[in-house]
């Protein structure tokens, strides 16, 4: 109804984000991309845990398991295609999030939980434990991929301006990709499923079904920034599939209110943010952004997302006074 | 009247401006700027303090200066963590612009500063991480390493032994890189001096839970334990070796980090205890004794290798800055600088490989109730292989 | 494997297990009567630790360290639960979780400005230093069995309570259905807080008792803290049988899995999780 | 489907019990509805009339016994494979998506005839076929006014229709209701009856409520329950004149409207 309203801000917000690499500090271009890859990870987790009420505990695997995918699937000392690598890298982190689907969703709520964890924290240690992809040291990438489709190359990702353009294209069309799927039968289903499983499987949906379908297609997404991540930095470790990882991307998603695919983007921004301000004040930044946590839990349960509703709420309650 | 203040305000503004300026340029010219990327929390904390105390050590000695200029540090915390280790490098890098790069403990986190420093070009010094790729396949140009390798004490430890006689050895470590490089240095030796490894046995890291391992060393009854372990892992291992009653009758080595830092929570389960390290308690240089010291007045504390490794990196960066005449921007002097410096050490003088790792002595250590005291250099000058390397 | 080191490795087993079961007792406790998943269960274990080392560095007996550090870990428990966590009933699990998690970073901090970033070593009694000769050259320290029989004892004594005491019948009767509880006329934010207090307490004990063994070093916490989930999930929510028989089955999955599959002994214990989900999706024994 | 043959028995249930531990909830129920019929499943508080109503939708397995739905064995199948075949059921508390629509309730209901998860790209409000549909059942369960309303702000008695209009959307040929009466005052009581009985016209329909006037009103079978047994089963003039039915449940004045 008001979407053209919240559209607005969206792309006011959307233009100043394009305008950084204008600034051509490639630490600022670089810091900004690499929180874009992480607001596209907080959405595809929101997908699971703010549209279809299913709280993972373990979405960092997906992350690390394309990122893993590939420095591994990148011959040493040339540039892979990245027409070949992405949608290998992608398609990995998917068949993984399928396979531990199959577990993990036949276990409910608080159980659910933990039983995403520990498997999250299996697909560690097959990273740190076995010389796949080099054991407790991680992996080099030394070329990215290159997007030369027969000889024609539209964008060089070894470029830091064109890295980031490709980076904030991928996150656009997520959330288009990920508004539109909300809209569609199969999104309407999961909310349902959020709201009463239950009813959802009287009223004749396999759940089950639909719940692997949005596992699946969380974990792909989560490999699609695994993959941006891996490009980016050009090196992947297995902390990247640490529970800190999936911890901090739940964060995001809470800071930024959870079904809220924009809240979750919000989100990420607030996290580093705040990570990077506590970082440079103080040695103790740790306290700090455990007191934030600890705060936002108790004092703002709708998260970021929440704060302008609560101000205005406060604000027509001072009126009606 | 009205117009003249505004005349008066302007030639401030102006002046000011200048001044900001002229402060900034003279700022660009005069600083060296130092960028610490070490762990100030978490496991390894006490080890950057360290690092970080010995590199200021040497500064102020130095007057205050590198190369003959004022040092502006810039501090990151690298929590150990790997996956935020390209940012925190970029941050100094990019951000900052760091001169050069100092770090750090966690070998996955110092080979992610490496790319960042092979990438754009920055000097980087590695003041610990022993991880043999640094100096090996991944070395460059630019990354020089104060410390150690992997290789080098676990091989000098195989030399030792084979010497000795010891024929049958089992091996225990983490399942990690610094373990396996560890083992894998000490096989190398060992083998080539006749012996032989009966029993290869890893664990997942960070596991502490020995017991079945010395359950097999108990029943395999080799002549000799070889292990790789560190910290809170090494001192408990030492720990369970001494109680499970092994430690009369089957002697346990292994490269010096199984004691460093360690032996108060041993609780003198480690005394006597043999192992191979590039730096000792004991050792009759002058230049250890003034460094001991000048660090336990400065900092109230006792040194430790940490603290000796951030001091050499100091010294190393001196030495390229003295080559290129102050200055930093003259990368290719800095480095050559470095190559051929002969480092006066704590530990005892070394120079740098060609591929930027330093030749040492190592030592033979044994535990004395709370020092590793120095026995005898049992490999002199010792030059990690660098295999894999092209430079 | 030779006979005697079977049996040996079978003690390492049992050992291993019980000790694994002191950890994840607490947690399994809080989980099942609280619906909370308590990350800083680790934490509780890590302050335990800490505390064992500054106590009886202070008086000089770890048993004094434990006689005084349990009541000062109930108080710290029912503290937190009265701060922070009796706001958060009504709210989402996931909220509860990310609490906890913000308690871990605080407390590694605080512990990191309080105690320093060293690793320490905790003396064990003088009347428990001595070993067991089990074979020519290996023997058996009496620290670790008598770990083992504090477990037990630990183990006998929760499940009197579980099966004796009002509180217990609540943890049978029990879950996170307050309307229910409060409906038999019980004090429920007083059974939280005691259930809490019971967690923190399990978990810093078992942190003292570890202190000798484990030594006491930064993020000991985190070490401990997957083992324990793992435990819980195989076991069954808020089963304490189901953690016992989980702990043991833990214990043997490691410890014969790192002799026998020592390529995989990290992922074993996972697998065997995995498994176990195949087969019973919610646990072992899943309460009720 | 659409083929509506009077009489055609639509659900049999046989000798079903459902064990709880040592507790027998039900035991040796035996049930049938035909089509056109309303079968009314009474019993005093705790006789097992839910336990018995979950057997049949699914949401319980039987521990013996078996379920036919026209002449097929469906004891196997889930609550959701039921709802496929032809079985809709509404529970006791309200159970709806508060936060939706009345029209995103039934449209959501609707679109699992036509379950599509792979078209990603179509938007749901969309699909018109489905859109249709549910408008057609919120009319038939007497909510046409009430099309865009949030759900969760609807009075308790349109709620319960809301619930039905949901069963309808799927086709559902057997509608298992439990106690769709509970809560409501009299007016809306009145006018469920009347949608019962419009639904009746096509559908067999088994009925769990308290309300007597109303079961007696709609009802052309009833099935007595006492303590997990059947007790008694007809037509509700032999149900009225059941001794055993007014010695167990009916003599009790206070117990007839619960």
């Amino acid at each position: 109804m008001n979407a053209n309203a919240s559209l607005i801000p969206k792309l006011v917000a959307l233009a100043i984000v394009a305008c950084v690499p204008l600034s051509g500090e490639s630490f600022y271009i670089e810091i900004v991309g690499k929180v874009l890859v992480m607001a596209i990870f907080a959405m595809s987790l929101d997908l699971l845990v703010g549209f279809t009420g299913l709280v993972s505990f373990g979405h960092a695997a997906y992350f690390g398991i394309a990122a893993y995918a590939v420095a591994i699937l990148s011959p040493e000392y040339e540039a892979a295609s990245l027409w070949y690598v992405l949608p290998a890298s992608v398609g990995l982190s998917a068949l993984a999030a399928f396979v531990i689907g199959l577990f993990v969703l036949r276990t409910k709520g608080i159980y659910f939980i933990m039983v995403t964890l520990a498997f999250a924290q299996m697909a560690y240690f097959i990273f740190h434990d076995t010389p796949l992809g080099g054991g407790s040291d991680g992996k080099y990438l030394n070329n990215k991929p290159s997007a030369s489709i027969f000889g024609w190359e539209p964008f060089d990702l070894t470029n830091e301006v064109h890295m980031f353009y490709f980076i904030l294209a991928v996150l656009v069309l997520v959330y288009l990709f990920l508004a539109r799927v909300l809209q569609s039968p199969f999104g309407r289903v999961l909310v349902g499923i959020k709201s009463n499983e239950h009813r959802m499987q009287s009223l004749g949906y396999l759940t089950f079904r639909y719940k692997l379908g949005a596992f699946t297609l969380a974990g792909a997404l989560g490999g699609l920034a695994g993959f941006l991540y891996a490009v980016l930095f050009g090196f992947v470790t297995p902390e990247l599939l640490s529970w800190h990882e999936s911890g901090n991307v739940l964060l995001m998603v809470i800071l930024g209110g959870m079904g809220n695919l924009a809240g979750a983007i919000a989100g990420a921004f607030a996290f580093e943010a705040m990570r990077e301000i506590f970082a440079d004040i103080t040695k103790y930044w740790q306290l700090l952004m455990g007191g934030v946590i600890v705060a936002v839990v108790l004092f703002l349960p709708g998260g970021l997302a929440g704060v302008p509703g609560r101000i205005k709420r406060a604000l027509q309650g001072g009126e009606a006074k | 009247m009205m117009k003249s203040t505004f005349k008066l305000a302007g030639n401030l503004a102006l002046t000011l401006a200048l001044a900001a300026a002229g402060i900034g340029a003279a700022n660009a010219a005069d600083k060296v700027k130092v960028g610490l990327m070490l762990p100030y929390t978490g496991t390894y904390a006490a080890l950057g303090t360290a690092i970080t105390n010995g590199f200021k050590q040497f500064v102020d000695e130095n007057g205050g200066k590198l190369g003959g200029r004022e040092v502006e540090y810039f501090t990151v915390d690298d929590e150990s963590n790997p996956a935020k280790a390209t940012e925190n490098a970029k941050k100094l890098v990019s951000r900052d612009k760091v001169d050069v790069l100092v770090g750090t403990v966690h070998s996955g986190v110092a080979l992610a500063m490496a790319k960042v420093a092979r990438d754009t070009k920055t000097l980087m010094i590695v003041p610990n991480a022993g991880a043999n790729d640094l100096t090996g396949p991944l070395c460059s140009p630019y990354v020089f390493r104060s410390s150690f390798s992997a290789w080098q004490p676990s091989y000098a430890m195989g030399e030792a032994l084979a010497k000795k006689g010891i024929k049958n050895v089992a091996t225990v470590t983490w399942k990690y890189s610094f373990g396996e490089e560890s083992v894998a240095g000490f096989k190398e030796a060992f083998e080539k001096g006749g012996g032989k490894l009966v029993k290869e046995m890893t664990l997942p890291f960070p596991n502490v839970e020995f017991q079945p391992f010395l359950t097999e060393i108990a029943s395999a009854k080799p002549d000799a334990v070889f292990v790789f372990f560190a910290g809170a892992g090494a001192a408990k291992f030492v720990a369970d070796y001494a109680a499970a009653g092994l430690k009369n009758s089957i002697p346990l080595y292994g490269p010096g980090f199984l004691t460093d830092g360690n032996l108060g929570a041993m609780g003198g389960a480690g005394e006597g205890l043999l192992t191979t390290l590039h730096y000792a308690d004991g050792l009759t240089n002058a230049k250890d004794a003034a460094f001991r010291t000048k660090y336990a007045q400065t900092y109230k504390l006792q040194p430790d290798v940490y603290a000796v490794q951030g001091y050499d990196a100091a010294q190393m960066y001196e030495a390229g800055l003295k080559a290129a005449g102050g200055d930093p921007e003259k990368k290719e002097d800095v480095i050559k600088g470095m190559e051929s410096a002969k480092i006066d050490s704590p530990r005892g003088a070394f120079t740098l490989s060609k591929a930027h790792n330093p030749v040492q002595d190592i030592y033979m250590r044994q535990v004395k109730g709370d020092q590793n005291v120095m026995l005898e250099v049992v490999s002199k000058s010792l030059e990690d292989p660098a295999r894999g390397c092209k430079m | 494997m030779d006979f005697a080191s079977f049996l040996i490795q079978t003690l390492n087993s049992l050992q291993y297990g019980l000790l694994l079961f002191l950890v994840a007792s607490g947690l399994t406790l809080v989980f099942g009567i609280m619906g909370i998943i308590n990350l800083a269960h680790g934490s509780f274990y890590m302050i335990g630790a800490y505390l064992a080392f500054v106590l009886t560095s202070a008086t000089g007996s770890l048993v004094l360290a434990v006689v005084l550090g349990i009541p000062l870990a109930l108080a710290f428990g029912a503290f937190l639960e009265w701060a922070l966590f009796s706001h958060l009933y009504k709210r989402d699990h996931l909220e509860q979780v990310l609490l906890t998690y913000g308690l871990i970073l605080i407390f590694e901090q605080l512990r990191s400005l309080l105690v320093g970033d060293d690793v320490h070593g905790v003396a064990i009694p003088a009347f428990l230093d001595a070993s067991i000769q089990l074979t020519e050259v290996m023997s058996y320290p009496v620290y670790r069995l008598a770990i083992s029989v504090v477990c037990i004892v630990l183990a006998v004594a929760l499940y009197y309570v579980i099966q004796r005491t009002r509180l217990g019948m609540m943890i049978r009767a029990g879950n996170d259905d307050r309307g229910m509880v409060e409906a038999l006329g019980i004090n429920i934010n007083m059974i939280y807080r005691v259930v809490f207090a019971l967690g923190v307490a399990l978990a810093a004990l078992a942190g003292m008792l570890a202190a000798p063994i484990s030594s006491v070093f930064p993020n000991m916490g985190s070490h401990v803290l997957i083992i324990s989930f793992v435990i819980v999930v195989i076991g069954g929510i808020g089963s304490v049988w189901g953690a016992l028989v989980a702990a043991l089955i833990v214990g043997f999955a490691d410890t014969f899995g790192k002799v026998l599959v020592p390529e995989l002994s990290g992922i074993v214990v996972y697998v065997v999780m995995a498994v176990v989900l195949l087969w019973r999706p919610e646990g072992i024994l899943k309460k009720g | 489907m659409s083929t509506t043959t009077k009489n055609e028995v639509l659900l049999q249930a046989d000798r079903l019990t459902r064990r709880f531990g040592g507790l027998v909830a039900n035991q040796d129920i035996s049930v049938t509805l035909e089509r056109q019929m309303i079968h009314v499943l009474l019993g005093p508080n705790g006789a097992g009339k839910s336990t018995c109503i979950n057997m049949l939708s699914g949401d319980l397995p039987p521990s013996e016994g078996r379920i036919h739905y026209l002449g097929k064995d469906i004891t196997a199948l889930t609550a959701a494979q039921r709802s496929q075949v032809g079985i809709g059921r509404s529970y006791q508390r309200t159970n709806i998506f508060p936060q939706f629509t009345v029209l995103e309730n039934v449209r959501l209901a609707a679109q699992s005839r036509r379950q599509q998860p792979w078209s990603l790209f179509t938007k749901a409000m969309e699909q018109k076929w489905a859109l249709d549909k549910a408008r057609a059942c919120i009319e038939e369960a007497g909510l046409g006014k009430r099309v865009d309303w949030v759900s969760g702000v609807l009075s308790h008695g349109e709620q319960r229709q809301l619930e039905i209009a949901m069963v309808l959307s799927t086709d559902a040929q057997v509608l298992l209701l439990d106690e769709p009466l509970a809560g409501m005052g009299s007016e809306e009581s009145a006018s469920m009856v009347e949608v019962l009985k419009r639904l009746r016209q096509t559908r067999g329909i088994l009925l769990v409520e308290h309300d007597m006037d109303a079961v007696f009103a709609v009802a052309d079978m009833i099935t007595v329950m006492v303590n997990g047994q059947l007790l008694e089963c007809g037509p509700p003039a032999q149900i009225k004149a059941s001794v055993a039915v007014q010695q167990a449940y009916l003599g009790t004045e206070d117990s007839f409207h619960v």
